[in-house]
């Protein structure tokens, strides 16, 4: 079915905000704290980033003024929606000891949904592909499952590219396509507003609008044209799994391997990596409890079995995650795990960026 | 599960710290008395004047050693001991007062004593484990109350204890904090230290200095430079890796690298 | 997924550090399984491990798991006796192919815990006996003392559809077996090498002899089953830590044709 | 009577590690010695070279149930040594994170270590047997206490948030505000624990002391004030060298410290009540005046009641902060680099601590001195004993022996702290 893009001012955009809280949505959206853009509670327009921008490069991120006062004029900042959809600590089960021995019992599933404004094209994408992870194999993980049915997405192409940007290279951007229920582009103090779904559709409906001309929706357009001609970086992607598996041995595995802090970070905002590790906590009354945190393939135990760790070294742990990305991901899900979004370029603190580690294994 | 038939024997020593570490565990407010419950305190003198003969099933070991009498009464520690934990950044690194080792003692004890010859000390401040077998390290400067009760459940229940080796990145990914040291806000051995305070440092807008110690497989001098842009010159550099956990290998090394 | 609680019905001390448990959900549901799959088996309050299933799954109502000591969580299950309860979490991971191995002849190539997963196979090979061609069963250990499932194996020794060879790595003199490694016992039987079909468990390493030496007979690495481990925490493909490039171990395997998984098996650090 | 030598080997619920030995002779007590033998941690000496913005970091390792005290006599004798004037926000959060010390230090010590003088039993753990109320609202009240700590310093112990000039981050009021509720808790609670405390029996020892407290200051005093004392001293922290002098006593890690020309002198709750009283909330003195305390106390036994009072004190100016609070502009105020030095004295729990540095253009540590409540105290308690122990010498060794503890506890004396500090011993000959 197809839907009818219309106008909204800020007015609508209030309303949007208020209509979606009205409904029991818990509204969640970029704001800014700690110098940096980061998605968080949002109670009305006023939350969101007027006129601020950011500038980025590897390991290096900076919030700057604007000279107008757009609301989503700036890239994809630290946090990654997963944080909400994939919490970092979640809490699995509990168990007592009782008179048949134990028993346990798992920890509910929280009822608030969540409505995600602002959502990116690359980010999109990302949800989409935690979808084929967590809910589209052999096993659902339910509790991934409860967080991400009944969200509702509000998608915003972008009208800046970050400098570690390339989402243009890996076909996930900048103009959204698919996967929300609203998408806004952004003029000054206007919106271009774009169903995607029944529910966007019936929401748009009662906000305070005008009919989108011909004229509108080029301009949107134009807006995602001069974005992908700005990105940040730019990603041979084409021939990247064959490049990647044959090359298991090359020597820039050690290069990057000793800059490489196996920190972790890259894995931690990425808006795609799923790694969990289970631990359990007794108290000493002999209750267990099983959590659940965000794991990172950095870490040594992440690979231990009897005897020692499958991947000792860091050369080994980076060549797993790279390949993992934008090789095996493939080969296990349909599609590449990377979405171009330039997060671990941005937030490894010592700016390794993928784009260029796979240059440098093309090169020869 | 079958209960033991006694309830284990807890001891809590110490040698040269501040305290802090053994605190934590009166720090349990909620779980103190369930602590109580489940192990017998053998020993522990700031909690206790009560005091039960060894051997003990588990001993937590505070402080490192800087006395020749302590060298020997760690000896005999150890020897009353099924499990010997050390807690805390004096016993598994030297601690603070580690400093020492980079400097000449005798005139250490005239700066701060009017007769040097009242002081009895040794040259150095070394680990727990340099004088007698570890079971565990728990890291920190201070522990950190919630791993030192996971530890003690851990052994307790006859389990490895859950203490990832990680970097402090992980905790303060997980934390949301925004990485203090990409902002620019600050310089951060986050990622070179080991997790387990919960990346306390940066949530407080702050760099991480380092107290728990290197991480496994850590990367320092990659980082370097980075720290370097932060805004830490290199003695800035020599000294941060030479402050809490002197002695930690990688830590040592790197403080060495930058000519301290 | 939360643990199911079983009850430890039966303990049985097969050699030093090894031991089986014969489980009862406490329910008194049948575990429906095939073999070759596993659980992941939790001890209250210690911690939760893969643990291939070792019974016959045509006796639903027992689950079987052959556990061998060596860290702290099997460690602690070993100080389990009868009457305890332990969380069972499957059963996750795909079987032995058994219906695609129909009409061939069979070699089981495996030492000592390795038994463990194939024991239940070789038991529904063995109920369904005229499927298959010759079956051979190959198993090495150490010494004397490491001999596993000593009761099955006399049981099979007994049978004349079926060999088996034993051999201990060293014995006192005296011991009138077969003495040697597991390559001499894979040379030494008679099955139809360019057809059988074969099924290795034992280390990674020691696997590349076995499967060296099968394909010098003629048995080509697409008729080479083996069982793989890795990390787990899930068992279901969500928490990544049995990758091998693209394969997650839980879900995929643990049981893979060789020649799909020997690609990754030759990295190192993979 | 024989000769009697007791000796306790490890002074138990005291923190860090000393010894007492009292030589009895007769109806005689021949020798008080209370001895440190806590090894010394050398913090002045590896100081210097240190550059000024890591020392309230290191300094707060000097002891780990009073960080908060050297943090916050460190960070101001560097805003003395640099000229940089704090804001009134900073000052309030400052006192607010004090209260917090204080809370969790002082109930520590009531109820963790000092109580279980009174009611008979070893340690806590052993009263809460009998007394498990006693012992969980100490521990819900200390908690209290903690949560302060950790709320605006990251962490209970060595908290990271503390910078010369204020602050790495201040808390939103928001955030301060979540406090409220367990602190009106804690307050009502607090009042209990003082009724609690002053109907424990206490032995009839007044001495006449030479009581040291900041004061002058137009609040109770936790970070700011003169030197001032009941003999009619008044001084800057910076005239503190002039007036008081540490000497080295044989045998002890520690080191004492006495007032020029007058010998031993007391800091502490004893001190700081007598000279400030009047300066507590209506609430506190009202609770004060409830358990039967004068404007001024001069029995050691009851410092536990002051301690109580304090408490209450300390929950009540803690509801006043936070209601008060509005977030500064920004988190630390800071100014150019200059050689200089800087003197500070703050209230730590258990006493004065005096702190002065040297520093450097750089912003490097030249010199460094720091003066412990405990070492100003040590005189004081060894004359507490010679002067109280001669009365009790008809008691039976083991009473003896606990009688001399409790007087030593009196104090809370922080070992930890006082090593830059000595060794203490008793015995009967
Ligand atoms: C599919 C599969 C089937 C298995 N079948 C059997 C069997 O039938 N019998 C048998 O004796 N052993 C089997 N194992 C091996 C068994 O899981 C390990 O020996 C066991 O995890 C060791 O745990 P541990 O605590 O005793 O010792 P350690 O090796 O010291 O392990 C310490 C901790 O590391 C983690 N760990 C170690 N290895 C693994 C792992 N493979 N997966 C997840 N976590 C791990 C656990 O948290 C464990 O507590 C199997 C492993 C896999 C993957
Ligand atoms: S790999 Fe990097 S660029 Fe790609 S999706 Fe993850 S964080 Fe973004
Ligand atoms: S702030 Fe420090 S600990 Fe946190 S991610 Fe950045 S480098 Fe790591
Ligand atoms: S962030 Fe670093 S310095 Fe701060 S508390 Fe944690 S380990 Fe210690």
């Amino acid at each position: 079915m197809s839907y009818h893009p219309s106008m909204i001012g800020l007015d609508g955009l209030a309303a949007l905000i208020e209509a979606l809280s009205v409904d029991g949505f818990r509204v969640l959206g970029p704001t800014v704290r700690d110098d940096a853009i980061v998605y968080d509670d949002i109670a009305g327009v006023d939350d969101l980033p007027a006129g601020w921008t950011d500038e980025q490069d590897g390991g290096r991120y900076r919030l700057k003024r604007r000279d107008d006062s757009a609301l989503f004029g700036y890239a994809v900042g630290p946090h990654a929606w997963k944080r909400f959809l994939h919490p970092p600590l979640l809490r699995l089960w509990r168990a007592e000891p009782d008179s048949a021995g134990m028993k346990l019992t798992a920890a509910p599933e929280p009822e608030e949904r969540f409505a995600f404004l602002g959502v990116r094209s690359c980010e999109l994408h990302a949800i989409a592909i935690q979808d084929k992870v967590f809910l589209q194999g052999p096993y659902v993980d339910p509790h991934y499952k409860a967080r991400r049915e009944g969200a509702f997405l509000v998608a915003v192409n972008c009208g800046t590219a970050g400098g570690t940007c390339f989402c243009a290279s890996m076909n996930t951007g900048p103009r959204a396509t698919a996967g929300f229920d609203l998408t806004l582009t952004e003029f000054t103090g206007e919106f271009l507003v774009e169903p995607g779904s029944d529910a966007g559709a019936a929401l748009l409906a009662r906000l305070p609008q005008r009919a989108a001309t011909e004229a509108d929706i080029e301009r949107a357009r134009a807006v995602s044209e001069r974005t992908a001609a700005s990105m940040g970086r730019h990603m041979q992607a084409d021939g990247v799994h064959d490049l990647l598996l044959d090359n298991l041995e090359h020597k820039r595995w050690d290069d990057v391997a000793a800059r490489c802090l196996s920190c972790g970070n890259c894995t931690q905002v990425c808006p795609t990596c799923f790694c969990t590790a289970v631990s359990d906590v007794n108290d000493l009354s002999g209750a267990t409890e099983r959590t659940r945190r965000w794991d990172s393939c950095f870490s040594v135990d992440f690979s231990y079995i009897h005897g020692g760790s499958v991947r000792p070294s860091p050369r080994s742990r980076y060549r797993q995650w790279m390949t993992h990305k934008l090789a095996s991901w493939v080969d296990q899900f349909g599609t590449s795990g990377c979405v171009g979004c330039g997060r671990c370029i941005t937030w490894c603190p010592v700016g390794i960026d993928i784009t260029e580690e796979v240059r440098a294994i093309r090169g020869g | 599960m079958a209960k033991p038939p006694r309830k284990p024997k807890l001891a809590v020593w110490k040698f040269a710290s501040c305290d802090g570490c053994q605190l934590s565990l009166l720090d349990c407010e909620d779980e103190l008395l369930a602590v109580a419950g489940a192990v017998e305190i053998a020993y522990f003198p700031e909690a206790t004047r009560a005091v039960l003969k060894g051997p003990y099933d588990i001993s937590l070991v505070e402080g490192s050693v800087t006395t020749q009498h302590d060298a020997e009464r760690l000896l005999e520690v150890r020897r009353q001991s099924r499990r010997l934990i050390t807690i805390g950044a004096c016993a598994t690194a030297a601690g603070i007062q580690g400093l020492r080792n980079f400097k000449d003692v005798r005139e250490f004890t005239s700066v701060v004593y009017a007769h040097p010859e009242f002081i009895e000390t040794l040259e150095t401040s070394t680990p727990i484990s340099t004088h007698v077998e570890v079971d565990y390290e728990l890291r920190g400067c201070p522990i950190d109350k919630h791993q030192l009760l996971e530890v003690l459940t851990a052994f307790l229940n006859g389990r490895r204890p859950n203490i990832p080796a990680h970097s402090v990145c992980v905790e303060c990914k997980a934390r949301g904090t925004v990485c203090v040291l990409v902002r620019g806000a600050a310089a951060c051995l986050g990622p070179v230290t080991h997790a387990g305070c919960g990346a306390i440092c940066p949530a407080y807008n702050r760099g991480c200095y380092g107290c728990f110690g290197p991480k496994e497989t850590p990367n320092a001098v990659s980082l370097a430079p980075r720290l370097v842009d932060a805004g830490m010159d290199k003695t800035g550099l020599g000294r941060v890796y030479r402050t809490f956990n002197p002695v930690a290998d990688a830590f040592k090394k790197e403080s060495e690298r930058h000519g301290t | 997924m939360v643990p199911v609680p079983f009850r430890i019905a039966k303990v049985i001390r097969e050699i030093p550090g090894v031991y089986t448990w014969h489980l009862k959900s406490l329910d008194g549901k049948p575990f429906v399984y095939r073999p070759g799959q596993f659980n992941m088996v939790y001890q209250f309050g210690v911690g939760e491990i893969p643990v291939s299933i070792s019974g016959d799954c045509r006796e639903p109502d027992t689950l079987v798991h052959t556990i061998r000591a060596v860290g702290p969580v099997t460690n602690a299950m070993q100080q389990l006796r009868a009457g305890a309860v332990v969380g069972i979490r499957g059963p996750f991971g795909r079987p032995w192919p058994i219906d695609e191995v129909v009409g061939s002849d069979l070699i089981f190539v495996t030492s000592t815990i390795g038994l463990a997963p194939l024991r239940g196979l070789i038991h529904e090979v063995l109920h369904r006996r005229e499927d298959f061609g010759k079956v051979v069963v190959c198993y090495g250990t150490r010494g004397i003392d490491d001999i596993m499932y000593e009761a099955d194996l006399h049981k099979w020794r007994a049978r004349f559809d079926m060999h088996v060879h034993l051999t201990v790595h060293s014995a006192p003199s005296g011991y009138r077996g077969r003495v040697g490694g597991v390559v001499a016992a894979i040379r030494a039987a008679q099955v139809d090498w360019p057809s059988a079909q074969a099924f290795v468990c034992r280390s990674e390493t020691l696997t590349r002899q076995a499967v060296d030496t099968l394909a010098g007979l003629g048995v080509t690495k697409d008729r080479v089953w083996v069982t793989l481990e890795r990390n787990m925490q899930c068992a279901i493909g969500l928490c990544g830590h049995c990758q091998i490039g693209p394969t997650f171990v839980c879900k995929d395997g643990p049981v893979y044709r060789y020649d799909q998984i020997e690609p990754l098996y030759s990295v190192r650090e993979f | 009577m024989a000769r009697r030598t007791i000796n306790v080997d490890v002074l138990a619920r005291v923190e860090g590690e000393g010894a007492l030995r009292l030589v009895v002779d007769g109806a005689v007590l021949r020798e008080a010695e209370l001895r440190i033998f806590e090894p010394p941690r050398f913090f002045e000496a590896f100081l210097r070279g240190r550059s000024y913005t890591e020392v309230p970091d290191i300094t707060a390792r000097i002891c780990g149930i009073c960080p908060v005290a050297y943090q916050m006599s460190a960070v101001h004798a560097m805003e003395d040594a640099l000229g940089i004037v704090i804001s009134p926000a900073v000052r309030e959060l400052r006192r607010l994170l004090y209260c917090g010390e204080w809370i969790e230090s002082h109930v520590l010590h009531m109820y963790m270590l000092h109580a279980p003088d009174f009611l008979g039993y070893d340690g806590a753990v052993e009263m809460a047997a009998d007394h498990p109320g006693i012992v969980q609202t100490g521990l819900a009240i200390k908690k209290v206490g903690n949560a302060i700590l950790k709320l605006l310093g990251g962490r209970e112990i060595h908290p990271v948030n503390v910078r010369v000039g204020g602050f790495y981050r201040v808390p939103a009021k928001r955030e301060l505000g979540s406090l409220r509720d367990d602190l009106k808790r804690a307050l009502e609670a607090s009042l209990g624990t003082v009724k609690l405390v002053a109907g424990f029996e206490f032995p009839d020892c007044e001495r006449d002391y030479d009581l040291v407290a900041l004061g002058e200051a137009g609040e109770y005093p936790f970070n700011a004030g003169r030197v001032v004392s009941n003999k009619g001293l008044s001084i800057t922290p910076a005239e503190y060298d002039a007036h008081f002098e540490e000497y080295h006593v044989k045998r002890s890690n520690a080191l004492h410290s006495r007032h020029v020309g007058a010998g031993a002198y007391l800091t502490g709750p004893l001190a700081r009540y007598s000279l400030n009283a009047a300066l507590l909330s209506p609430l506190a003195q009202q609770a004060a005046k409830e358990a039967g305390l004068g404007p001024t106390c001069a029995n050691p036994f009851r410092s536990i009641v002051i301690r109580a009072v304090e408490v209450v004190y300390a929950l009540d100016e803690a509801l006043r902060v936070i209601d008060a609070y509005e977030p500064p502009d920004r988190p630390y105020a800071d100014a150019p680099l200059r050689a200089g030095i800087g003197y500070a004295c703050t209230e730590a729990p258990r006493g004065m601590l005096y702190h002065r540095y040297e520093i450097a253009e750089d912003g490097s540590i030249l010199d460094a001195k720091i003066v412990p409540p405990t070492s100003q105290n040590l005189p004081s308690i060894e004359d507490d004993l010679r002067s109280f122990a001669p009365g009790w010498l008809s008691e039976t060794n083991d009473r003896l022996r606990h009688l001399c503890e409790q007087t030593i506890r009196n104090h809370d004396p922080c070992i930890s702290c006082a090593t830059h500090f000595l060794k203490v011993e008793v015995v009967r000959v």
